[in-house]
């Protein structure tokens, strides 16, 4: 018993921690980071190799719109691969990635099918050995260029070898320094007003103020982050449905009174889930017909004619409730009348009679004040209550001060 | 933020230490708590306690849980039995651990198997009109609405008021006061909920953290009077402004 | 009299339900005007969504769902009227919401487009949902096509020849202005969308959370807000008065129930002051009782 | 008529399904009864699958597999494997419907609840700060104008400076400066072989600066001369004009073309350009007014900021945001406000003695003051019930029973 709570303890601190640090910490190790005026900078180049063909130097820099992309084999948001831009810094040497140049629109095609093109820009584009058009639209490989097409130059599969992280001349307190990248620095361009956002040298002009300094992980693992976080706590799901699940059984072997509607609960959610999986299919489809049905025509009804029954018991409620009883709740009730009146017609129409000189106490114009000057301040002071409130709860639950349940 | 949670953690320590030294003023609501029990034991009716629409992941409820032990040890004292109703089945036995540690600890286990911890419907509309029902077949005297509420709020305290209950809630949900108010007796608004726990728990940490909050805002109030001061003075683009950046990340 | 008045004390739950079906349900059925009142933050609202800004585009978070379709179905009509008549493209999405939500949106899209000849792709995409809040809306803030790889319809957006659209809206920078249209908007877009907030966040909301939002109003950390049915019809109203015969107000919702809506909440007021009375009333009678007893 | 059953059966579901719960009005029925558990049943079931697919399936389960796949030779990265390791912790939730093992899915709840309160820092501070900020409110006019702050001090300039990206070009008699405007930094210097005549103009990495002795072409990022342009012979000097007017660029995009900066001879004045700019303020209104040491030769502004520059110095200044005129009104409405907040929070002051008549009656004015506010929720929340109940009857008046008188009466 005593090892699970230390461990339940710890995963608890190091999962705050992790996402106190991810706001805190600034992008660039604060210790080892430079700042200064960038006075030129040198791009950052690297090779790249494909099976026995010779190495194929590339600069990250913007020459006539051929600056390149690394990209890097991910799944999409529907689980189907596609290829995503890297940084340079997060792909060292020998890793593989899918180098992609362009795209240019195509003039002429020089000497046989794929050998050599001339781009809309003027610009000569010839492939090196190991690399393939791409026709940028599909991104499937193109056997037969022909002018008119817009292409990408790409080598796919390609081993990345030698990494130059470039370098850049800083002005920095009226001296010219010569600063070398190591591989995992980011360049993060300050200005006035905003955070700063990273950059790639290329991207730097004369005059830019940077900072430059080691990456934190944090910033690069934010999306890892936030996919953990969700998918942690869509795991947590099912327990609604089997906890409910096993109410219903119990219902259906114990048959208490109106155990019958279990058996509906069981029915239903097999139709939800017939519902669910023909959301995924193609419109048109009969199973797509039937998601759309069920949803826009059994839960949209349902649910919104549930939320509409509150009406009714509101009003029933709210005349019977409502008594004047003391002093507070006349002072809730003239409060709640004037924002009622005052947010429909009528309440115009009852005292718009006073002109204009008496605007101010019109009953519209009194519902807006009071919702704007001492609701808001009234809320404001609740706020703060419930800001610090947060803070201590958060801090009980993340240094596991709280007890959870009542069983310890 | 290192400030604020600094305090708190500060006075949590303090709290540790030393929870005598520790002092939470007595909150209105609790007079009227022993009142309403009073009130019933004149009658010689039961007592319902209703813990909210949550489980006890929620703090709102694991301070309802504090009163509840409170409400139970009073009763226990006029020999009084009491009915909770809940729409979580989970809190079916955590209820029902509060009530027999309760009664034995006031040395009237019998009490306990007088009392009666019901799980009505898992939806709360259900189990609010359900309660609603129960006080009025019942003849229940009192009633305290404590935890965490939904819309459902108004169902259970409007059966409550048709049936002639005295009735107490607490609830830090605000959207559900105002049909608190026009209903019950007595509310426990917003963070009374929780200090009125921790007065009657005289848990350390609960007792802290109340505290250090108390510090914490006392520090609020002290910038706002600084901060309107110079405002007054120099107009809105004061100076303070600038704090902007010192306090965001 | 005062005995009349007493019985008002206990008028039962039923004759109540019918009071508020019959002054609820006679507007539908006799078309009734009523002049309306426009509020400060109904128009900053308007204001920032009429500030055209060239390569920007409106984002709206439509988390809306059958639930609170009541008040939020209204706006977000409303609101993608504005949009489609001054021909200012949007892109619609949804975070954490019910799965319904975007198909919902849909819905009203295609409707409105075919008033103003508005293309899909061009001048709108609907990027469907994703989860995760708040970490992901602050990917959203820094790429919105990292976080919405394909479009409600599954078309990658990355596909400029389908959708011309998405070529030009990279992150919360290329945002004119961000809408939450849904039953109670999470305040945490204000801090996790931009973090310079330079983007104005204007909120609709159902009313019974709005009283919360003022705050936030008062400290612009939001730059509108607009309020249930009554923001909805308030909005129509300014459309009217902006673009005159250009607004096409067919088949919206928000002058439609605002009116119902003052009926319906006449019936509540009355009731709760009659039942005062009644109570007064019945204290009267016993206390008169008491005496001649 | 069978063309109306075709097309509406499905509003005939939709109706039944609204007047079935409807029922319920009536009294408790088992109609009412089955159809909440079949709603919430399809809810579950579609929600589960919803679920899978749009999260668990895309962002767990694929990049697990790829993980593996990785690891026995395939494409890709093998650290997609740990992702089983998030799957065990996630099925220790489901240990909690065991009684024997329920201490284990603490485990899992733990880290949910640290990302929760490592989240809540973040969230709470960056909603509430502002709210303390905005809670400062002047009861009483201002004693002292907003002035513009100088963040910088830059070379003067006889022309007016070219600005491009965070470099600005200054130009003196005989001399051409680059400084960054961030800082003040200075990039470079370079001596003009003749006479300035005008401002500089950028062209791309090149910079041109007109002189009597024809434009001379500077490298943009060493300062370098590269040559002198004598195409159009030697430029004559302009004369000098009246510097002209800037519109102020803010960062907030409400206040964008809202103010103008006007130079008067050695000072400038910012005017409202528009009604609104802020509260009170209209076209014209006269927002501040700043001296500078010498005559201004121009004046710009980007970022938030403005460039003034005079023959001999400029200077950069952070340009205060228009503020609302305020009315005896607004003082009033800020007095209440501010008595409000300080009277809630003194409310729920609990671990303090109260002492003195003043604590005391601001606590319990406070609790008064509660009521307002709670009054307006309770406003707020009748309308929006109300809302809801009409959009069903609407449905079933508009969409359901019309469309059917329609079909009979034809």
């Amino acid at each position: 018993m005593k090892s699970p709570r230390a461990i339940t303890i710890g995963v608890t601190f190091i999962a705050g921690l992790y996402f106190i640090l991810d706001f805190i910490v600034p992008p660039t190790l604060p210790g080892a980071s430079i700042r200064g005026v960038v006075a030129s900078t040198v791009p950052a180049s690297f090779t790249a190799k494909s099976g026995d063909f010779p190495a194929i130097p590339y600069q990250l820099s913007d020459q006539g719109n051929m600056r390149p992309q690394i990209l890097v084999a991910q799944r999409d948001v529907l689980g189907k691969p596609k290829l995503a831009s890297t940084p340079l810094r997060q792909v060292g040497p020998g890793s593989t990635a899918t180098i992609r140049l362009g795209p240019f629109e195509v003039q002429r095609v020089v000497g046989g099918p794929t050998d050599s093109v001339v781009g809309a820009d003027g610009i000569w584009h010839s492939l090196k050995p190991g690399q393939t058009w791409v026709d940028s639209a599909t991104t499937f490989p193109v056997t037969n260029a022909k002018p008119g097409m817009t292409l990408y130059i790409e080598q796919p599969n390609a081993k990345i070898d030698q990494v130059d992280p470039g370098s850049a001349v800083l002005l920095i307190g009226g001296k010219r320094i010569n600063h070398r990248l190591g591989a995992h620095t980011v360049a993060i361009k300050l200005s006035r007003y905003t955070a700063g956002s990273e950059v790639q040298l290329d991207e730097l002009k004369a005059g830019d103020t940077v900072q430059f300094g080691p990456a934190t992980t944090f910033a690069d693992n934010r999306d890892t982050a936030a996919q953990f976080n969700l998918v942690i706590t869509t795991m947590a799901f099912g327990i609604g449905i089997l906890s409910l699940g096993m109410v219903h059984s119990r219902q259906l072997i114990k048959r208490p009174k109106g155990w019958y509607t279990s058996i509906f609960f069981f029915a239903a959610i097999v139709l939800g889930i017939a519902a669910g999986l023909g959301k995924y299919e193609d419109p048109g489809t009969s199973s797509r017909a039937f998601s759309d049905f069920m949803v826009m025509r059994v839960i949209a009804a349902v649910s919104s004619a549930v939320f509409s029954l509150l009406a009714f018991y509101m009003a029933a409620a709210a005349y019977r409730a409502f008594r004047i009883r003391n002093g507070e709740a006349a002072l809730m009730m003239g409060s709640a009348l004037i924002v009622m009146l005052g947010q429909t017609p009528f309440g115009s129409y009852l005292t718009s009679w006073m002109g204009e000189r008496f605007s101010a106490f019109w009953l519209p114009n009194i519902a807006a004040w009071i919702l704007r000057v001492p609701n808001t301040a009234m809320f404001r002071g609740l706020i703060f209550g419930i800001m610090l409130g947060a803070f201590a709860t958060a801090l009980r639950y993340w240094l596991s001060m709280e007890r959870t349940t009542s069983g310890e | 933020m290192i400030l604020f949670s600094g305090l708190i953690l500060w006075k949590i320590a303090v709290a540790k230490r030393n929870p005598e030294k520790v002092f939470i003023r007595r909150i209105a609501g609790l007079n009227a708590i022993d009142e309403a029990v009073g009130r019933a034991a004149e009658l010689g009716t039961p007592i319902l306690f209703n813990p909210g629409t949550d489980d006890f992941t929620s703090i709102q409820t694991l301070a309802a849980l504090g009163v509840l032990a409170h409400v139970a040890k009073r009763s226990a004292v006029y020999g009084i039995s009491i009915i909770v109703t809940t729409c979580k089945p989970i809190m079916v036995p955590i209820c029902e651990d509060v009530l027999r540690s309760a009664y034995e600890a006031a040395g009237r286990p019998e009490l306990f198997h007088a009392s009666d911890v019901r799980f009505i419907s898992t939806q709360s509309d259900l189990t609010a009109l359900g309660t609603a029902a129960l006080m009025v077949d019942r003849r229940v005297a009192s009633s305290f609405l404590f935890g965490a509420y939904d819309y459902t709020s108004l169902l259970v305290s409007e059966g409550g008021q048709l049936a002639g209950c005295m009735q107490i809630a607490g609830t830090a949900d605000y959207y559900q006061i105002p049909f608190f108010i026009a209903s019950c007796d007595y509310i426990v608004m917003v963070e009374e909920l929780f200090a009125c726990s921790s007065y009657l728990s005289r848990q350390p940490v609960m007792l802290g953290s109340v505290a250090g909050q108390d510090f914490g805002k006392l520090v609020l109030l002290g910038l706002i009077g600084v901060g309107v001061l110079l405002s007054t003075i120099y107009g809105l683009g004061n100076p303070v402004n600038g704090f902007e950046r010192v306090f965001t990340f | 009299m005062l005995k009349f008045l007493a019985r008002l004390d206990v008028v039962p739950r039923r004759t109540i339900y019918i009071f508020l079906l019959i002054a609820a349900g006679i507007p539908f059925l006799v078309p009734i005007r009523l002049p309306m009142y426009i509020w400060k933050e109904t128009r900053s609202a308007f204001d920032a969504t009429q500030v055209v800004q060239p390569n920007k585009v409106v984002a709206i978070c439509s988390n809306w769902d059958p639930g609170s379709q009541g008040e939020n179905w209204p706006q977000y009509e409303a609101i993608v009227a504005q949009c489609m008549v001054n021909h200012t493209p949007f892109i619609v999405f949804s975070v954490d919401s019910d799965p319904v939500s975007p198909q919902l949106a849909e819905t009203v899209n295609e409707r409105e487009a075919k008033k103003y000849g508005c293309v899909y792709g061009r001048d709108w995409v609907n990027l469907g949902l994703t989860r995760g809040a708040p970490l992901t809306m602050g990917a959203i803030g820094r790429s919105v096509k990292s976080v919405f790889q394909h479009d409600y319809r599954q078309i990658p957006t990355q596909n400029y020849e389908k959708l011309p659209l998405m070529r030009r809206v990279r992150d919360v920078r290329d945002f004119s202005c961000f809408w939450v249209v849904q039953y109670q908007p999470d305040l945490n877009w204000v801090v996790f969308l931009d973090p310079n907030s330079r983007v104005p966040i204007l909120f609709a909301c159902a009313g019974i959370g709005s009283s919360g939002y003022y705050p936030y109003l008062s400290s612009g950390q939001l730059k509108g807000m607009v309020v249930g049915t009554r923001g909805a019809a308030e909005y129509e109203v300014m459309l009217r008065d902006k673009f005159g015969k250009r607004f096409d107000d067919r088949e919206l919702r928000g002058q439609k129930l605002v009116v119902p809506l003052a009926f319906g909440n006449l019936v509540i007021i009355v009731f709760i002051i009659a039942g005062n009375i009644g109570t007064i009333a019945r204290r009267r009678l016993e206390a008169q009782a008491k005496v001649f007893r | 008529m069978t063309a109306y059953w075709a097309a509406n059966w499905p509003i005939w579901v939709s109706a039944f399904c609204v007047i079935a719960v409807y029922t319920y009005l009536f009294k408790d029925n088992a109609l009412y009864r089955v159809m909440m558990q079949i709603f919430i049943g399809i809810n579950l079931g579609y929600q589960a699958i919803v679920q899978w697919r749009d999260v668990l399936y895309p962002q767990w389960w694929l990049p697990m597999i790829d993980g593996f796949k990785a690891i026995f030779g395939g494409p890709g990265s093998p650290w997609g494997a740990l992702w089983s390791l998030v799957g065990v912790i996630g099925l220790l939730f489901y240990l909690q419907l065991s009684r024997k093992y329920a201490h284990l899915s603490k485990i899992a709840i733990g880290i949910t609840i640290g990302i929760g309160a490592g989240l809540t820092f973040k969230s709470q501070f960056g909603q509430n700060i502002p709210q303390v900020l905005d809670s400062f409110k002047p009861l009483a006019p201002a004693v002292v104008r907003p002035v513009p702050r100088t963040v910088a001090h830059l070379p003067g300039s006889i022309y007016p400076p070219t600005l491009d990206g965070s470099l600005a070009f200054f130009v003196t008699r005989n001399q051409v400066i680059a400084n960054e405007v961030l800082g003040g930094v200075e990039l470079w210097r370079t001596t003009l072989p003749s006479t300035s005549t005008g401002p500089v103009t950028v062209k791309g990495d090149e910079v041109d600066v007109p002189s009597v002795g024809g434009a001379v072409q500077i490298d943009r990022s060493t300062g370098r001369q590269l040559g002198i342009h004598i195409a159009n012979g030697p430029q004559p000097s302009p004369l000098p004009g009246k510097p002209q007017s800037a519109i102020a660029v803010y960062r907030q995009p409400q206040l964008a073309h809202g103010v103008e900066l006007i130079p008067n001879g050695s000072s400038v004045q910012a005017r409202a350009t528009r009604n609104g700019v802020a509260e009170g303020v209209y076209t014209g209104d006269l927002l501040w007014d700043a001296n500078y040491p010498e005559p201004i030769v121009s004046v710009q502004s980007f970022d938030g900021v403005a460039l003034i520059s005079g023959a001999h110095e400029s200077a950069i200044w952070e340009i205060p945001a228009p503020q609302a005129k305020l009315t005896l009104r607004d003082y009033f409405d800020n007095w209440v406000s501010v008595i409000t907040v300080v009277c809630v929070m003194s409310y729920f002051f609990f671990s303090f003695r109260r002492r003195g008549p003043v604590v005391v009656a601001a606590s319990n004015m406070g609790r008064w003051l509660l009521m307002i506010g709670f009054g307006a929720f309770f406003g707020n929340t009748v309308m929006t019930r109300m809302s809801f109940l009409l959009d069903r009857l609407m449905f079933l008046i508009d969409d359901w029973l019309r469309p059917f008188w329609h079909a009979i009466f034809k």
